[in-house]
């Protein structure tokens, strides 16, 4: 069941594939590569050793900047879901952060504290941090109070609470806090490289723009969407079915 | 002996209780009879500690000592199962219990042995009440507080889980019990005192033994 | 070698991985002339000018090349900015094919593309020339900013007419067969700027300049060795070739002519004169001109005061 | 009481602000100003006639994205979360579109569109959507099967079920992809104008940004903020008090 | 006259229920009894259709036609209220019958009028019951399917309640109900054919005229 699932995905993959490389044959632009270019391109940059290490470069920073920012950033939310005093409180500054221009922290930061790897990372997790809050202040909000009160009658542990009470109600708001978490920390990783870096994807990315080498846009691009669908199938597709077993039309028993 | 006074419940505006008073000496069971709708669940819930702005608001001054002396502590058999859904049977009863062997005995005696790794949505609602009367059981409280316990169960299972409760709880030297329900032959089986609520603007109509009162008594006082 | 290396003091600049200030740097490398000028050089490389620009400005850096104008600006919020001429490449204004263009007349209603933003240098020069002749192009025009790359490839499908862009891009269009429009250097002699200033310099704090003048003196120095050897010598482009990107021979060729065409002349008080003016000029073009002038403390670094004195 | 509730949200306000008063004072340094500064710098681009005019240019841009992203992308998602197959057919086209980077999108449809509006507006869609389609899909995954069942047999036309039926439970995930999408599709916008069109706030924000002017660039982005800030106290949280009065906590009866 | 038949069910590879044949007279009652768990509710689901892809998958060939002629139209009262929470009461009901009179009218005669504009979250269990039993009596189907209408009501108001829906329902001509209870009263009263289920391998140990059996006999035969 699960290879024919993932079946599926791969024929959906080679019908993207098939299309990109017909239109693209057609048109015949260097501007709109066909899959062969990109992938010459690729493995180009691989043989001359700045895909890999440019990746891990900027999976390091995505990595971290996650971590930071979905635990700050959830707790923040779960609290402001919860209790309406911290709310109002704290709901203007959230407005701030999750509207100020990306650009606009990223250069202050970089101003302030120099062109240093903390700075590019915090204004990543800056960056994202009310993006998270946001979603799980939600899920705060929707919290089931019926089940609240009954783990107060039979005595819950903290522990019981947050792993068999609240994770399990927190768990969609969480994977989409994930899911557009990740894509969003590393665009914006993209841009802390571009403008203060002098390594990492979105440093090679600004270089092929200046060159405008689109294979190679192209080829930076699938590399890291690979490592995500990567993610998707091992990490976070089997968290999705383990969820939703409980469900009515879920899986077995 | 638990005494227990609230001077009245206001919600959204509108009386749910009206002042009321129960006394329940140790080991005994007091039964909450009353229509649709009397207040039941909400004096449950005050008991409970469940209501608490609620009743700070409106029952001013001393509204903090509900119960004589300490509050006692308490064991609580809500209404609906109010299992966790994405647990199965036997977690949810881990959490109440750690200990599995116990766990597996009450579910044996629920007669749900059979089910105890399914999810709480694939079994019937008369077997989840069942589950959650068995949480219920695996706690050891001072006082007891269950509402409705056996609706929704056919005939003969009622009965066995009446003899359960009975053994349980009532047969506890010590454990009191405050037991919501609507019917008759179970409150009079239970229960040692009985009030009786009113319909709108929700005030106590009896409370006393219920050996005091025959059947036709009680019914008459239900049809008020 | 080792040894030399960690005693000789640093000079860390930051420049654009592909630019052309790092063709000059690389050849400073290669031939070792920061050495023999008695300093370590650190090429520290970044994806774009706002990269080097914050760099410098986050303190990160010890040079950077950008245009004396964006220095003028940061000097006057309270930067303490120094300037050493690096080339007095303005930029290129291309035509697409078939666009003759005669006079600034010809221009009205023509779609101009204009790379990086309104602080171009062509497109003022530009605009301010035709302002003489009484054309307010930027009215009178349609006007595209964008990103340099886009625009040129805006220019190639045929959606803009004209296209001013930063000298490198236009040396790629010219070798590739697009006509240059006009001369700048015309057209600053028609604003009556008399000799030709470099816009494009090496940038440092002048807090560097006052505590280690004889640093910037060597790397000054060293720079203008590479110039000269750069001028003439064609096997040192061989070497920086691969720095180049270029695709073929014939854009190779452009990039070096345009690279030699840039090497700026002698600095002279003509030029900061010319500067000063220049500046007015574009002051002037602003919808709310703010009356500022150029500062000439900006072009007095070390060297240059020593020369005149 | 809704008195009340702005009051704390102003006290919030004013305590943020003294402490940038405070701070910056200290710090007194261009590249952070105070909040002086940045009134000065808002009131020139006021009286210079910049900032209105740009505004409004971006805000049209915001909106019309916004306004397409949220129904393609709610309809996707709602549809992915509903159907499985539909799911795993387009999933892996999602995260594609997901991480591919704001950059190579806006690049890609500027060369092959030229520079004009609807390739602006499309790349900011094409860089929303797969994030409103990403929220939307947990919203319908959770969808309460017991009151579909209802629906079905209680013969619910399809406008009573979208009404009251779908659009309750899709809420909160609205809520998050309305609050989250407009600060995203914002800071789209900016890159868009910044890369290729020459009005709005990010082509303002960019000449500030070229001279470090921090005092214009948060001018700008607090005149956003505001609008933004507007939004959410005459709409949203409206919206919010209203859904959630049904809930146990919730408002009168 | 309609007849049913299934020939069985699975879910999660689990027998649910044995193979079954319910006729049904046009205005007839039939009563569905059976132990906790036996299968009712699941039936019910059969029936009304919302278990397709089960039968499908697990009664091949003529799985289709469940129903010996065409599938009657069907108003089902479910086993929970199932209200739209984040609808008032009167709102829930508004979208089954959009004539406001009619709803008031069905509201008072489950003696709720004065709850028209509450939120089902602030009502008790028994009264949100009574609404659900007020929205399925808003229908007008040709067969009405009712698990457990009277669950957790007291006795008056369960009383005035069946009465109810004895006269909407039993007493309309051509209006059949499948009437699911675990109350022998209940069934007594309303029902005129009975089917009894039995516990696992859920089967049917007695289907016929239920005047045919003493209560004793009903009962004896739920103890099985
Ligand atoms: N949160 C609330 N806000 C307003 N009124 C409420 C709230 N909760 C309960 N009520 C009202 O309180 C009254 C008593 O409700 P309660 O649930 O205690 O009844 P009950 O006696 O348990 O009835 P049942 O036998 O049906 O369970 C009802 O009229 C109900 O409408
Ligand atoms: N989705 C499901 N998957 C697996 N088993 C199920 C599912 N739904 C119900 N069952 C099983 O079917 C059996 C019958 O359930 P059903 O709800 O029909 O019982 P019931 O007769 O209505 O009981 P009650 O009187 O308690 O309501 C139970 O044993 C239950 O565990
Ligand atoms: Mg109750
Ligand atoms: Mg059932």
């Amino acid at each position: 069941m699960t290879i024919s699932k993932m079946g599926d995905q791969v024929i959906a993959f080679v019908c993207l594939l098939s299309l990109w490389w017909v239109v693209s044959t057609i048109v015949s632009n260097p501007l709109l590569p066909t899959p062969a270019e990109v992938f010459s391109a690729l493995s180009k940059e691989w043989h001359e050793q700045r895909l890999l290490e440019s990746l891990i470069v900027t999976l390091r920073r995505v990595l971290i900047s996650f971590i930071f920012a979905m635990t700050l950033g959830g707790l923040l939310g779960v609290l402001m879901g919860r209790f309406r005093l911290v709310n109002r409180v704290l709901d203007p500054l959230l407005i701030i952060l999750l509207n100020i221009p990306a650009l606009v922290v990223i250069i202050l930061l970089y101003i302030w504290f120099g062109l240093i790897e903390v700075a590019a990372v915090t204004a990543v997790i800056i960056n994202k941090l009310p993006n998270v809050a946001v979603t799980l202040r939600e899920g705060g909000r929707m919290f089931d109070h019926e089940l609240e009160e009954m783990s107060l009658m039979y005595r819950f542990s903290f522990r019981q609470k947050l792993l068999h009470l609240w994770w399990p109600q927190l768990f969609p708001y969480i994977m989409i806090a994930t899911r557009s978490g990740l894509a969003l920390i590393w665009k914006i990783v993209l841009v802390v490289e571009l403008l203060g870096r002098s390594d990492g994807v979105g440093f090679q990315l600004h270089l092929a723009f200046q060159l405008f080498d689109v294979a190679t846009i192209l080829a930076y691009s699938f590399a890291f969407i690979l490592v995500v669908q990567l993610i998707e199938w091992f990490i976070l597709q089997p968290l999705d079915r383990n969820a939703s077993r409980w469900q009515k039309g879920g899986g077995n028993v | 002996m638990f005494e227990f006074t609230v001077e009245g419940l206001e919600l959204s505006d509108k009386k749910i209780l009206a002042a009321l008073n129960i006394k329940l000496n140790p080991g005994e069971t007091h039964c909450l009879l009353g229509p649709s709708g009397s207040g039941k669940t909400s004096l449950l819930n005050v008991m409970a500690g469940l209501q608490q702005e609620s009743i700070v608001k409106n029952v001013k001054g001393e509204s903090q000592n509900l119960w004589s002396q300490r509050k006692p502590d308490i064991g609580y058999l809500f209404q609906q199962p109010r299992l966790l859904p994405w647990r199965t049977i036997t977690q949810n009863l881990l959490l109440v219990e750690p200990n599995k062997e116990i766990v597996m005995h009450r579910l044996s005696e629920v007669r749900l042995q059979d089910y105890a790794d399914y999810y709480p949505a694939k079994i019937s609602l008369g077997m989840a009440r069942r589950v959650a009367l068995a949480r219920c059981l695996l706690l050891k409280p001072e006082l007891v507080l269950m509402d409705e316990p056996l609706t929704s169960l056919d005939l003969p299972t009622a009965r066995e889980m009446r003899k359960l409760i009975k053994r349980l709880v009532c047969g506890h030297p010590t454990r009191s019990m405050i037991y919501v329900t609507h019917n008759l032959d179970e409150a009079l089986e239970l229960g040692d005192t009985v009030s009786v609520l009113g319909n709108a603007p929700a005030e106590v109509i009896y409370s006393n033994s219920i050996n005091s009162l025959s059947r036709e008594e009680l019914e008459t006082l239900l049809k008020h | 070698q080792e040894d030399l290396q960690t005693q000789l003091p640093k000079l860390k600049v930051t420049v654009i991985a592909w630019g052309t200030v790092n063709w000059e740097l690389q050849h400073i490398k290669q031939r070792q002339l920061d050495h023999k000028n008695g300093y370590d050089l650190v090429i520290d490389r970044v994806a774009s000018l706002s990269a080097a620009r914050i760099a410098i400005t986050a303190d990160n850096t010890d040079f950077i090349v950008s245009d004396w104008l964006w220095a003028s600006e940061r000097n006057h919020k309270g930067a303490n900015l120094r300037f050493i001429p690096f080339s007095k490449q303005v930029g290129s204004i291309i035509a697409s094919p078939g666009n003759s263009i005669s006079s600034y007349a010809s221009l009205k209603g023509k779609r101009i593309g204009v790379a990086g933003g309104p602080m171009n240098k062509g497109w003022a020069l530009m605009r301010a020339a035709a302002n003489k002749e009484g054309i307010d192009l930027k009215n009178e025009a349609k006007i595209q900013f964008g990103a340099p790359p886009l625009l040129t490839q805006a220019i190639k499908n045929g959606q803009i007419d004209i296209l001013a862009t930063f000298w490198h891009y236009g040396a790629r269009l010219e070798a590739e067969g697009y006509k240059k429009l006009y001369s700048l250097k015309t057209i600053m002699r028609d604003l009556g700027l008399k000799s030709n200033v470099p816009m494009l310099g090496y940038l440092y704090k002048a807090k560097l300049g006052d505590q280690h003048p004889h640093l910037v003196a060597a790397f000054y120095k060293s720079i203008n060795e590479a110039k000269a050897q750069l001028a003439v010598d064609d096997t040192a482009w061989q070497a920086l070739r691969p720095f180049m990107k270029s695709e073929n021979n014939k854009i190779y060729h452009a990039l070096i002519t345009g690279y030699r065409s840039g090497i700026p002349d002698e600095f002279s008080q003509q030029h900061i004169e010319d500067a000063a003016n220049f500046y007015t000029i574009i002051d002037d073009l602003k919808p709310y001109p703010t009356g500022l002038q150029l500062n000439p403390e900006l072009f007095h670094n070390a060297l240059f005061d020593k020369g005149s004195r």
